[in-house]
């Protein structure tokens, strides 16, 4: 995609349909989770599936994701199976980690999900490594690493986008700023108006978008996606998007103000994209409709699946601990 | 102590209400006191784990800060105050994100007095939780005390009731070393008997919790409410469990651990961390180095696999230490007889 | 092996000149090998110790890179590179700055193999150097592999020859999982014989540098140069000393050193590494659980003092392990009788 | 001091005195290291004088000071006593820190040098906290922390701006860009044209200077301690300066290109200094000398101290290891 391409109606719902398969395994997963039938630590993306929607539909999936414990809909819109997805927030044996990684290490190379770090920050150094390595093998890929507003203030961050620029390594930092790191406001933690601003600080290219636009968040993404790809370096995105979950499933969100909270919720960027959707005209209340149903399935296909299968065997805990023999127990 | 049965009994706090009086008391009693930490002030909800509410209405936003997502500006903002004659509390969310300040704790906070021939010295404490069994994985779980074991000029503590817990964080606090507290996520709401108000416990000294005359079960933490129960269940048999409690896990207190096990000549080592080259090695090569010849069996070990912590219930239950690998052992050194 | 006799012989290399061997030998082997680190390239001299010279100017900037002074992107880095199939080699300067990257190492690179169910693995190795005794000082002299023994997933290699360093080195480059290889600064000018080109040697490995019937002498790295000179004199008066060399300090070859003791009924084991809670502590212990009965005297244990690494010389020499230790400990365990 | 303050000729003077007493103590230790008169790592501030004392006029001794192994000049412009400095390079046991720290370690509260480490960049984490309790305690002092350019590409100097911006800190972020950290070329690992630039990422007060030059170092620096002593937060300098003896002593410095040693040494800042002060009639050709048998005599007095002095006890060795009993040891 070239930066001037322009954003058509049928972009729109490309990017509508990620982001809606999200928002309908996120509505499933906070049901399961509120009945019992699910039992894992789980970080809603509820609020920020256009955004990864938008940046999901410049990717291959040779290209290369680091993501967060808040990684579903990066995963998602990367293109990860949902009956491996779903076996492993199961812990089944049938998880794409084998039940072992568990939700917050979902790992799916065939989908290009490398990591899935629960560790604040620390997919950044991790994402400069996949990129020198596209670099030094001419494989054209990049690299796209997400991270929140909150990681912006580690150590790691400033390291890892230092390297990238004076390396160029085609890599895309992406942080989505949904203004909460846990339970603290933006301002109380970091003291810059825009995390764009930041790239500054290494020549890079910092671009602060309304995330929840899709517009927009296209438009940015595919300028720093043919950056990579063009051996130009890398981009700092900033995506300003809102978590409307909190911060992990059953958080109660006290210390958001109900001001604050219902104006970004009059804003839900789900509704305002289906409506934009529906009004080019690019689909139908009855498309629409049909793929929900058509997601539905896949999802009752994938949580069957999971039900069905295994826990790991006992044997398992011995095994991935080292290559080729077993490691340092006794 | 505390036992399934002290749980009935009315005047009880849990592990968490313990850490929370402990914070409360030593900002009350000393202004030097202060407080530091991700999502810690009221403004934040008090910290994930609740164990800072209240401070920050009490005393103030200027002694209870919430911090940065940065470990590193965290630890060394807690030794730069404590270099000025502050007490600073630093709490590091969970115990696997301490690997990010590490050489603020190792190459700083462990060092400073030594290598200031004494003029400067860090008496922070470092607040941390972790301990496998919540079902949060490879990156949530760690016991990574033998690390700061081995590194000399820092004190290591585990708390195994809720009083212990108030006394010891108190005696971390108010010492002049650099301390790191470990509070166990998966127990924090087990309760047990309400400590005296202001009572510290001496850091370095290790605690009897139970006297017995055959076998010694010598351990910190978790485990040892493990050992406390097990003790009570083999009485009925006859079998006297003398259960160490360690307490302060660096420095080590040889000499309690060699009176029980020259008494009894049999040793249980038992901790949650792997196995290999943890905590418990340190405390076997002690007691055969020092009671060879009276030992009537080998010193055993339970401890967790040597494996990175899994998620599924099953692996992590398999990982875990477990109490009927503790009663085996115990059982195991009572019919070994020393074969020659 | 290396004996002083060796250094007089005309085919030999020093330590520098066998790591430096090997990078460029596993370079040249195989392309996926790449390297990283604070100023290694020509451009820079060739690394603070020269150990890197001429892989920029014979494999290119981009397969060899100066970096920042940024040890959590150096190591993020390898393990991306690795995660995409490369081999990458990051060199750490020196071993107290690795508390810096400690995240990436421990909750990454060891564990994303288990994590990811067996998917991805991370085929890095991280080269660092240290050692007591260049008077250095508190923040440059620490030996920390007891952390890295402690985490599944990891690899510790420590050689104490220039051969063994080449062959292991190499072995750490071509294995499949995270190596942690320690150079030691001390004597890193010091000779041994040659290498052949190209040979690996087996990580997980011990090796009986020397044979011998009376007593165990067992350990990794430089004390074991001193146990072989101390085995050749004492040979002078009859006293027939093993020596096994770990090369491997975690994964541990439990089945090696048990042979050795078994056969021996005597052990003494040796690190520089400070005493308490050192990786000395899990092979003792580890000896006295499966040995029990068949052990003459209790295995004894030489390390440094439990203290940061002064400055001062004559502090420094008292610091670290001495050489008369090992051999007063070897006849303290020929003395004692098993007193019972 | 008032930003507005005009620099005198007698400030000059006072600049000159203190850089020339840490020339005069630098040219000495190198030729006694050359002699092998000493034994000790020495990272020589030759280059760098004139920055460190024209903020050390500024500062008072109950000021705070952390400072790296490259660290002499800043703890003799904070006054440190030449026989305690002396005596620790010496290892002998009436050396500030014993002969236990070394050069690379040197304390001295008295004279406010708190910390001197040895690890890039973990100084501006412990500023910080210093700086802290001096806002909680109100005692109205300033904490001074230096650092390389190469440190500024680490991830604790991130965090620490970002933390004593939000904190309004009474903290001097004190950079000496000298070019190179170790053998590297600044370009090479620093992808900013100028450091200050950084100080935009954390909404600080970010100036580069020349550092070699008296007047403009002396108003930056005032400017900065005026401004801590207000309140009115943090300030990051970066004094552009030169490293003329390399990294360590003994240090080839093949890497350094022979046309910008040259062009660096044609501008030392020291002769300039002593001219300017010559045609500003502060200071007669006969003061200066008279100056430098003053501080001869000082070197004199401190070396035969520390030649006179003891080594520590053995003993020393468990003692300062914990502050009531003796740790860990068996
Ligand atoms: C190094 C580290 N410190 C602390 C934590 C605990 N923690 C987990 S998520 C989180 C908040 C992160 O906020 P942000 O980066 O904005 O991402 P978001 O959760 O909002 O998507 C924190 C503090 C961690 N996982 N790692
Ligand atoms: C964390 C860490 N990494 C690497 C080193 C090794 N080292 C010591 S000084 C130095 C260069 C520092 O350069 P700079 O910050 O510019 O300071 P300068 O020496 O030029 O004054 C390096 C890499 C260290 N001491 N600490
Ligand atoms: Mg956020
Ligand atoms: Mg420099």
């Amino acid at each position: 995609m070239s930066v001037n391409d322009s954003f058509t109606p049928a972009t729109r719902l490309a990017i509508y349909r990620t982001a809606r398969l999200i928002n309908l395994i996120d509505e499933r997963f906070r049901s399961l989770l509120r009945s019992g039938r699910l039992a894992a630590v789980y970080y809603s993306p509820r609020g920020q599936e256009i955004l990864a929607a938008a940046m999901g539909v410049h990717l291959k999936s040779s290209d290369y994701l680091v993501t967060t414990y808040r990684g579903i809909h990066d995963q998602l819109a990367k293109g990860i199976p949902l009956r491996q997805l779903f076996a492993e927030y199961y812990a089944k044996a049938t998880g794409a980690c084998k039940g072992k990684g568990g939700p917050m290490h979902i790992t799916h190379p065939a989908s290009g999900v490398m990591v899935t770090t629960g560790i604040v920050g620390s997919g950044l150094p991790i994402a400069n490594g996949l990129a020198w390595a596209s670099q030094l093998k001419k494989d054209g890929r990049v690299t796209l690493v997400t991270f929140g507003d909150g990681a912006s203030n580690i150590g790691a961050f400033h390291e890892s986008l230092n390297m990238a620029s004076l390396w160029k390594l085609p890599v895309i930092f992406l942080c989505q700023n949904n203004l909460y790191g846990e339970s603290s406001k933006y301002e109380k933690t970091t003291a810059v108006d825009n995390i764009s601003e930041r790239a500054a600080s290494y020549n890079m290219v910092g671009v602060t978008v309304d995330g929840n636009d899709p517009e927009a968040m296209w438009k940015a993404s595919g300028a720093a996606v043919a950056r990579a790809r063009a051996g130009e370096g890398p981009t700092l995105i900033e995506a300003k998007t809102f978590r409307f979950m909190g911060h992990y499933f059953g958080d109660p969100g006290a210390y958001i103000p109900k001001e604050e909270y219902d104006a970004h919720m009059a804003r839900d960027p789900m509704p305002l994209c289906r409506a934009a959707l529906l009004s080019s005209g690019a689909a139908t209340e009855a498309d629409l409709a049909a793929y929900d149903e058509e997601v539905n399935a896949q999802i009752e296909d994938a949580l069957q699946f999971a039900a069905d299968s295994p826990f790991p065997d006992v044997e398992e805990i011995d095994r991935d601990v080292y290559g080729v023999v077993k490691g340092a127990a006794a | 102590m505390s036992t399934p049965a002290a749980a009935a009994k009315p005047e009880v706090i849990t592990f968490t209400e313990a850490f929370s009086r402990a914070l409360h008391d030593a900002m009350e009693m000393d202004p030097s006191v202060i407080t530091l930490g991700e999502d810690i002030a009221d403004e934040e909800g008090g910290g994930i784990f609740k164990v800072t509410k209240g401070l920050s209405t009490k005393f103030g936003g200027a002694r209870v800060r919430t911090t940065p997502i940065s470990e590193q500006a965290i630890v060394g903002a807690a030794i730069g105050a404590s270099l000025a004659g502050m007490r600073p509390v630093a709490e590091i969310m969970l115990m696997n994100f301490i690997t990010v300040p590490m050489d603020q704790i190792v190459n700083h906070a462990a060092k400073l007095r030594f290598m200031s021939g004494g003029q400067t010295h860090v008496p922070i404490t470092i607040r941390t939780r972790t301990g496998a069994g919540a079902g949060t994985g490879g990156q949530h779980s760690d016991m990574l005390e033998a690390w700061f074991a081995h590194v000399a000029g820092m004190k290591v503590v585990v708390p195994s009731t809720p009083a212990d817990a108030y006394g010891l964080l108190l005696g971390c606090i108010f010492d002049d070393d650099p301390c790191l507290f470990i509070e166990d996520q998966l127990t924090r709401t087990q309760t047990g008997p309400v400590p005296v108000k202001g009572q510290r416990i001496a850091l370095g000294k290790a605690h009897v919790a139970r006297e017995g005359k055959d076998v010694s079960v010598i351990g910190y933490g978790r485990p040892i409410r493990d050992a406390m129960v097990l003790a009570e269940k083999l009485a009925g048999e006859g079998i006297s469990i003398e259960v160490v409690d360690l307490r302060t896990v660096s420095p080590l207190d040889t000499d309690t651990i060699m009176k029980s096990v020259a008494k009894t000549g049999r040793a249980v080592v038992v901790h949650e961390a792997p196995r290999s080259f943890g905590c418990g090695a340190e405390i076997v090569a002690r007691i055969q180095e020092q009671l060879f010849g009276q030992l009537k069996a080998p010193v055993l070990r339970v401890a967790s696999r040597d494996v990175t912590v899994p998620f599924a219930k099953v692996l992590e239950q398999e990982y875990l230490y477990k109490a009927s690998a503790i009663e085996a052992s115990i059982r195991k050194t009572l019919e070994q007889r020393a074969s020659r």
